[in-house]
């Protein structure tokens, strides 16, 4: 144990340099993605593209949640905390909520954490809204492999993640 | 330098503020106009030329010049499409090509004497701030 | 007393040979504000700077550190130990008042049952304390008998002109400046003693004009009467604005409080300790509860801990020792010179 | 001020004496001219240490949630609070959240000319400060110290909050003693919010990861705040899945501000005080104001606390809100 | 400590083949918590339940993890097993490795590691749940409807043959609404009033229906199953269990100025009066602003003549107070002022009238006596212009951006029947759009052009005004791209339909959520049309859209069946995924209030006792039976007070932990 007085240690090189490591050492990186999806819409979408068998990347792994506006920006941060690298929200198309106004809320509380995960300088298009009816099956693997894409192109996150959490 | 279609809709809805997307070809301006007869294309024809990019068509047309700036289709137009809007903006668009307008204000006086006829709008034009 | 001098513009160096062998702390400026951390080249050192935000007591009792990893590995868990430190380093630039709070932990971390993370980090650690330049309104060191003139630790300097004099005052000093031979100069003449003695007589002058230099611990220590304190009414108005933020604690060189807490990466957990504040509502929280449940028995806790629990136990010494760092940062404006004039003996007022 | 000051003394005490409140929550004169602390007056006597000056910038709207509560009851008087223009914004905010009982309290409103900033004072060299003078011109101190005196135009040492003021007139007030004509809004407040928005990513990466890496988790800013006010913070309940005491990773700093900021986001009436409390000089505002900024931008201009009973931003939306995806890009470079 | 079980599914070869459920079962065993693991090829099969039931019980597991199918599919069928087994129904986690794994990963190495995560995932969410329990409510046997048009008596009429007592509170002085003022009704031109009456007099008559008649509902509290109305009932200064409605003292009541309501104001009416011949309750009401004895004390001419005794100038307000099961809003519309459009002159020129004005000129029981008469003069019109869409369509903020959705078949309804009658009439039409879905609609509107002869121009009128003694219309023919001037003697303009004014205030009051338009919202555009998203409140009629009389009437008999379905029912059970609120963290900020979409939370200031420290203080407490569980209140409570049973914080952040290992 090194005696630890400045507490914070640049993390993102530390990361990176740990990230490089892994990449080396391990096998090829795969991104961590959490999904939340709405049980109404999103998630009957998700379930519509298993069933039309639209693949995407299995690095996205869904979360049921009752509606969009369910999810707190906590639980986004939690995901960077244990290492996710993308995270993505999933609800029905505005004016179509389950609970009538649910998605409007989540549009303005998303629109507000984006701009501030922006703000202190995480790489744009780590988070992401997207609405998605239960009908829209294709769309729903259309966006999922969009967004590996996209993250998978943005690389590992070292921004935002407790180093505790990296194996 | 010639601009394409988008950009042209593009400026007539910067200039005139007005999405003509926006109409649902009822004519409530044509039969709300007082220079109908004057022009050779109504209103709400020259809304749906617009919203086509029919724009070279207008701009050598005297129709612009006829609009008489009275703004009861603006005032009726229940989609908010502003056609006198358009129609200016046009003329505008007419005025920048030429590189301002054709008369200046001391031409005036000579021009009513000349033509009894000359619409109006023209001789504001005159007036206006594209003029060199 | 031998004493070791070396030019101001050459400390680049002398830092250097330190950080050569043994990690180096000292204050070090980060976004506009001064806090104890590793040296770098080019770090650089600023003897005008009073105080870092933070007193030094980090370098010995960290804020934050792992005391024990727990991984899992299906059903089976194995436990692993974080060993003490086992590094030499030195921490310099340390003034009198700090010095004097590691002794008040010293107290406490080094009597049974003696936590050997503390120890160890102790006898790694080499103090170099440094004389104060400008001593500020908010100090009162003086009213807990530090002499800021003798600085302490396991070297002390003083700053005169151009110069840097330093003077061990134990082995480890000794071996420290032994190791130093050939960047610092031999220095123990008459002319630069009095160079020192110069320097220290003009520092008390500045002493003893300081506002607080009248303040007294009458009213407070062992003969105190700990019930009377307790019951003063006016602690109600005292901690009346109290925001219960940990400001005053975390900025102080003699707060000890910690709390083992753990955290879950996932593949197994880290148990560490962190600093906590007597401020805080939820200090040692328990099942039922807190045990002090406002904001006044929280403030009077704090206070009461500086000036009469702590001397109580430790003979008579006060766990304050008069930087005034919680006058200049506590959010409101309250601090423990207003305590001791409002509850302490008449000369106070 | 001087006036002002006298003014407003001598009213609190008129009040106390005739029996309208039973209790003053003002400023409390300090062991240094600068070191004024907010204070619960109970007795009339205690009033002679009440004071109003150039360093009464903290904001008292926050003790009124526990001393509008605490004073109901038959017979007891109103408590009397002195609020400076902006401090009328949170006592507003905090009405709307029910927070304080409005019935109970007496509000002296009092013009304010701008607080200062002893740190900016020593920032200015100035060392063992023993005593500051407002100058007869009004617009400069004069500062004594053990070293020597000098002075400081008040304007280069305001706090931070006062850089921009959002105007001098009281939102919500019984009483007014106020010398001040309202003259709106002074200075551009998102200018620091607007200089980040500028640089890229990396940039202000590591411009917060410098100013984050300071915070010593003392929860200042969280204590003083008064959109801050819950009764137990998520980050101290245990339960709420995301409790840390310290920033043990640096994760949890920005963890710790980013939420902070969420859960005052469209509360928040940038009052100022996580700035003017912070012992490390993080500039928190920055955060709060960027929400303000982005809230503004997107939903129109809103200012928490500009009038009792609004509906907040994040409990209110339109059909035709910005998309987040876009909001990320309008939000910056 | 939690005792699970993973049981893991192959659905035949769908899971099987793209995830190693072998692997699954392994990884699963050392989990933290699980105590049994099992595979099964139909998991959702009899015999894969009597896996899960065996073991639930020979294991003492409480609580399960079904790596399956989407919990769309099988949820509830493990759910009820599990229940079978005497374990909670919400103690079952689904790790959906289906749909959202094996059926879209060709790779089974990908594919198995996900299911892996899935069920990881799903056994840390499951270690955190606790055993919920429905709750029940009670269901109050009464129905209200708010608003006795054709809606209302369509709903009440149903609801009440299905046996459940149903009051109808109308604000107008009879029943029959808008319907009632209508002459005839397309496409089949049936008179309105031939078939409304038999309605009309049926709900007074049927027993199970209560009619509050001149009466508007003040306050609704509670929630579904059990609302409590307070209903104002305003004194009609006339006896109404006494009045015989013979109508003598309409003849002989001297105040004669008051403007007659049914005829749409165009003649006048006494300040005693009875709405029209077939209005039910057939009791005469006193206008109070024009009775002469109300105002002055003087006159009281009606009580003389009045043989019943029936008249009381002393009447008060008085207040019904009832609890209702449901309560289905059915407020109808209005149409919009048409004085706003000045270009047709509606305010100058006696000649210009809405459509609604035309019905009553054409109606035998209107002022004219249904001779289609000029309003100016009396005269014979020989030409009639319609204008379309006005105020329909129109977002220049004179009017509606919607499509009124009757006007253009009323407007061809009205120029048949005058080009029917009088076929000297010259008919106009100007029109933007001519939409006529329907069965028979647009039939009914080529017969009007065709057989009729009506004159559709396609374009908009610019402007009317009058001229010699008849009016000038501008108008553009769009076809024959030219502007037209006509002279007419009459215009009648198709002005769009708004919702009832009361229409914002009732909603508000039964926190039924309503759009920019003021129609109410319903709880789906598709699938829950006449439901409104809180729970118990029904939607009948235009409160909800513009539609004509057949749709109204099916909509009616639609909400009918969801009240009646719902007062079928002794106890209700509520989801018992709703929020709860932790009073020790609660700030009482009222947040989560606002954000309600069903008004379920409320505030409560009482004791509160946080370990010894105690505070009489204001907490949200939310209604079970209300809430529909979205989460929207527990993401803008700061304190985290706010949280949902079945999704909480803790469970929703685990799985999150489980994803992200």
């Amino acid at each position: 144990m090194s005696v630890n007085v400045s507490v914070n240690e640049p993390a993102v090189k530390a990361a990176a340099e740990n990230a490089a490591g892994a990449n080396t050492e391990n096998k090829e990186w795969r991104p961590r993605i959490v999904a939340f999806c709405c049980n109404w819409c999103s998630y009957a979408g998700a379930d519509l593209a298993g069933s039309s068998r639209l693949s995407y990347p299995a690095d996205v792994k869904i979360i049921r949640v009752p509606c969009s506006c369910r999810v707190n920006p906590m639980f986004i941060l939690k995901a960077f905390e244990r290492g996710a690298d993308g995270v993505i929200l999933c609800g029905c198309h505005p004016g179509d909520c389950h609970y009538s106004t649910g998605n409007y809320y989540t549009r303005r509380r998303m629109a507000l954490l984006f701009s501030m995960l922006d703000y202190i300088g995480v790489e744009r298009g780590r988070t992401r809204v997207e609405w998605v009816s239960a009908a829209e099956g294709a769309r729903f693997s259309a966006v999922m492999n969009d967004f590996v894409a996209k993250i998978t192109e943005l690389g590992e996150n070292v921004k935002v993640g407790d180093l505790r959490c990296k194996k | 330098m010639k601009l394409d279609e988008k950009e042209i809709a593009g400026i007539i809805k910067e200039i005139s503020g007005s999405d003509v997307k926006k109409c649902m070809k009822c004519g409530k301006c044509s039969a709300t106009c007082p220079a109908y007869g004057e022009m050779k294309f109504h209103p709400h024809q020259f809304v749906t030329m617009v919203a086509r990019g029919k724009i070279d068509e207008l701009l050598k047309d005297e129709t612009v010049t006829r609009c008489l700036s009275c703004f009861a289709c603006v005032e009726r137009c229940p989609r908010g499409v502003e056609p006198a809007n358009v129609v200016a903006a046009v003329r505008v668009l007419a005025e920048r090509e030429q590189g301002g307008s054709n008369f200046v204000p001391d031409e005036v006086p000579a021009l009513i004497i000349a033509d009894k006829e000359i619409p109006q709008q023209a001789l504001v034009s005159a007036f206006r701030r594209y003029r060199k | 007393m031998a004493v070791k001098i070396i030019p101001l513009n050459e400390l680049e160096k002398l830092f250097a040979a330190v950080a050569l062998t043994k990690k180096l702390y000292l204050p070090v400026e980060k976004a506009g504000q001064y806090d104890y951390a590793p040296w770098e080249p080019g770090t650089g050192y600023d003897p005008e700077v009073l105080h870092t935000v933070k007193s030094a007591k980090g370098v010995f009792f960290p804020q934050s550190e792992d005391l024990v990893r727990y991984k899992r590995d299906g059903f089976s868990l194995s436990i692993a130990q974080v060993a003490p430190e086992d590094e030499d380093f030195v921490v310099f630039g340390v003034h009198a008042c700090d010095v004097a709070g590691f002794e008040v932990l010293d107290r406490v971390f080094l009597s049974d049952p003696v936590d050997t993370y503390y120890k160890a980090r102790r006898e790694h650690g080499t103090v170099v304390s440094v004389m104060c330049a400008k001593p500020e309104e908010t100090c009162f060191c003086g009213t807990f008998g530090i002499d800021a003139e003798q600085p302490g630790g396991d070297v002390q300097s003083w700053i005169s002109g151009d110069t840097l004099y330093m003077e061990a005052l134990t082995q480890k000093g000794e071996a420290l400046l032994d190791q130093l031979d050939g960047i610092i100069m031999d220095g123990n003449d008459a002319e630069n003693r009095k160079a020192v003695n110069d320097a220290a007589e003009e520092h008390k002058e500045i002493m003893r004009k300081l506002p607080l230099a009248d303040l007294t611990t009458d009213g407070f220590g062992k003969e105190a009467d700990l019930l009377t304190l307790f019951g003063r009414p006016e602690w109600k108005e005292l901690s009346s604005s109290c925001l219960g933020c940990g400001t005053c604690t975390y900025v102080c060189p003699t707060c000890q409080c910690y709390d083992i807490r753990e955290y879950d990466t996932g593949h197994g957990i880290s148990r560490f300790r962190v600093w906590d504040s007597c401020m805080y509502s939820d200090f040692t929280m328990m099942a039922h509860g807190s045990p002090r449940p406002d904001q006044l028995q929280r403030f009077r806790q704090r206070f009461m801990h500086k000036l009469k629990y702590y001397p109580d136990n430790y003979d008579g010494a006060f766990s304050c020792v008069g930087c005034g760092r919680c006058l200049q940062k506590c959010p409101i404006s309250m601090n423990i010179v207003k305590v001791m004039k409002k509850l302490g003996g008449a000369d106070n007022d | 001020m001087q006036k002002v000051s006298e003014k407003v003394i001598a009213r609190a005490r008129e009040l106390m004496h005739d029996g309208t409140v039973s209790k003053v929550v003002g400023w409390k004169a300090g062991e240094f001219f600068y070191d004024c602390e907010p204070n619960v007056f109970e007795t009339e006597e205690s009033l002679k240490d009440l004071v109003y000056n150039r360093f009464c910038g903290a904001n008292l709207s926050k003790y009124m949630i526990k001393n509008s509560i605490a004073s109901g009851g038959e017979g007891a008087g109103k408590v009397l609070v002195l609020l400076k223009p902006c401090d009328t914004y949170s006592f507003n905010q905090l009405l709307t959240e029910h927070r304080i009982d409005r019935e109970n309290v007496y509000i002296l409103g009092v013009g304010c000319e701008g607080m200062c900033d002893i740190d900016r004072i020593r920032e200015r060299g100035f060392k063992g400060i023993t005593g500051v003078l407002e100058a007869d011109s009004g617009n400069e101190l004069v500062i004594t110290t053990l070293y020597g005196e000098g002075k400081v135009n008040i304007d280069d040492v305001l706090l931070n909050k006062c850089d921009s003021c959002k105007g001098k007139a009281h939102k919500i007030y019984d009483e007014l003693i106020s010398d001040n004509e309202d003259e709106g809004p002074r200075g551009d407040r998102f200018e620091g919010v607007r200089e980040l928005e500028a640089m890229s990513p990396e940039q202000r990466f590591a411009f917060w990861q410098a100013e984050l890496s300071k915070c010593i988790r003392c929860n200042a800013c969280r204590n003083a705040c008064p959109a801050c006010s819950c009764r137990k913070c998520v980050f101290d309940n245990n339960a709420s899945g995301i409790a840390s005491k310290a920033n043990t990773d640096s994760f949890e700093e920005k963890m710790f501000h980013i939420i902070r900021a969420f859960h005052v986001a469209g509360r928040c009436t940038d009052c100022g005080e996580c700035t003017r409390v912070c012992p490390q000089g993080i500039p928190l505002h920055l955060f709060n104001r960027k929400y303000i900024k982005d809230i503004n931008d997107f939903y129109g201009e809103y200012a928490a606390g500009e009038e009792a009973g609004q509906r907040g931003p994040l409990i209110s939306f339109t059909e035709q809100d910005i998309e987040p995806g876009h909001a990320v890009v309008k939000g910056g470079n | 400590m939690q005792r699970l079980g993973v049981f893991v599914c192959w659905c035949g070869s769908n899971i099987a083949a793209t995830v190693d459920v072998d692997r699954v079962v392994a990884e699963a065993k050392v989990q933290p918590g699980v105590v049994f693991a099992q595979d099964y090829q139909y998991m959702c099969s009899e015999a894969g339940q009597n896996i899960i039931k065996d073991a639930i019980k020979q294991y003492g597991l409480n609580g399960i993890v079904v790596c399956s199918c989407s919990p769309r599919m099988h949820e509830a069928t493990f759910r009820k097993a599990a229940e079978a087994a005497g374990l909670n129904p919400y103690m079952v986690e689904i790790a959906n490795i289906r749909e959202h794994c094996s059926w879209i990963h060709k790779d089974k190495e990908a594919g198995t590691e996900k299911a892996c995560v899935l069920m990881r995932a799903a056994v840390a969410k499951v270690l955190l749940n606790t055993p919920l329990k429905a709750g029940e409510s009670k269901v109050v046997k009464r129905a209200l409807v708010i608003g006795g048009g054709i809606a209302g008596i369509q709903t009440a009429l149903d609801i009440a043959d299905a046996g459940f007592p149903v009051d109808i509170v109308e604000k107008n002085a009879t029943i029959g609404g808008r319907m009632a003022q209508l002459d005839k009704t397309f496409p089949t031109l049936d008179c309105s009033s031939c078939i409304l009456t038999p309605k009309m007099v049926e709900a007074k008559t049927n027993e199970n229906i209560r009619l509050i008649t001149y009466a508007e509902v003040e306050e609704v509290s509670g929630f579904v199953g059990s609302f409590k109305a307070k209903i104002r009932k305003k004194a009609r200064f006339v006896k109404e269990d006494v009045c015989t409605g013979c109508g003598v003292c309409m003849s002989k009541c001297p105040s004669k100025k008051g403007l007659n309501e049914f005829n749409m104001g165009l003649n006048n009416r006494p300040a005693i009066y009875i709405p029209f011949a077939q209005a039910i309750p057939n009791v005469a009401v006193i206008d109070k602003t024009q009775c002469i004895k109300l105002n002055t004390g003087k006159c009281g001419l009606c009580e003389k003549v009045c043989t019943a005794g029936a008249i009381d100038y002393t009447q008060q307000d008085e207040f019904i107070e009832e609890e209702y099961g449901a309560i289905v809003m059915a407020t109808g519309f209005r149409p919009i002022d048409a004085s706003k459009f000045d270009e047709y002159s509606y305010s100058t020129c006696k000649d210009v009238v809405t459509s609604l004005e035309l019905e009553r000129i054409m109606n035998a029981a209107g002022p004219t006596g249904g001779v289609l008469l000029r309003p100016s003069d009396g005269k014979h019109p020989h030409s009639i212009v319609f204008v379309q869409c006005v105020g329909s369509r129109d977002v220049s903020g004179r009017g509606k951006p919607y499509c009124s959705k009757i006007c253009c078949m009323y407007t061809a309804k009205h120029a048949m029947l005058i080009r029917d009658k009088y076929p000297d009439v010259e008919v106009h039409v100007f029109y933007i759009d001519v939409r006529t879905p329907g069965k028979n609609f647009d039939e009914f509107y080529r017969r009007a052009a065709e057989q009729y002869d009506v004159d559709y121009i396609k374009g908009q009128v610019g402007k009317v005004w009058e001229e010699d003694g008849h009016l000038v219309v501008r108008g553009v023919d769009l076809i024959a791209n030219e502007q037209i001037v006509l002279n007419t003697d009459m215009v009648v303009l198709a002005t769009a339909i708004e919702p009832d004014p009361t229409a914002r205030k009732v909603a508000n009051m039964l926190t039924a959520s309503i759009d920019t338009n003021d129609f109410i919202t319903e709880a789906h555009p598709k699938l829950r049309p006449v439901e409104s998203p809180t729970a118990g409140i029904f939607l009948s009629g235009v409160c909800q859209g513009p539609k004509d009389i057949p749709e109204t009437v099916s909509q009616a008999g639609a909400a009918a069946s969801k009240v009646i379905g719902l007062l079928s029912k002794n106890k209700l059970t509520t989801n018992p995924c709703v929020a709860h609120s932790d009073e020790l963290l609660c700030n009482g900020c009222s947040c989560c209030e606002k954000v309600c979409p069903y008004g379920a939370i409320s505030y409560d200031t009482h004791l509160i006792n946080d370990h010894g420290v105690k505070e009489t203080r204001r907490v949200a407490l939310v209604n079970e039976a209300l809430c529909q569980g979205c989460g929207a209140c527990t993401v803008v409570c700061p304190s985290g007070a706010m949280d949902l049973k079945g999704f909480s914080n803790k469970q929703i952040m685990a799985e999150v932990e489980a994803i992200c290992l």
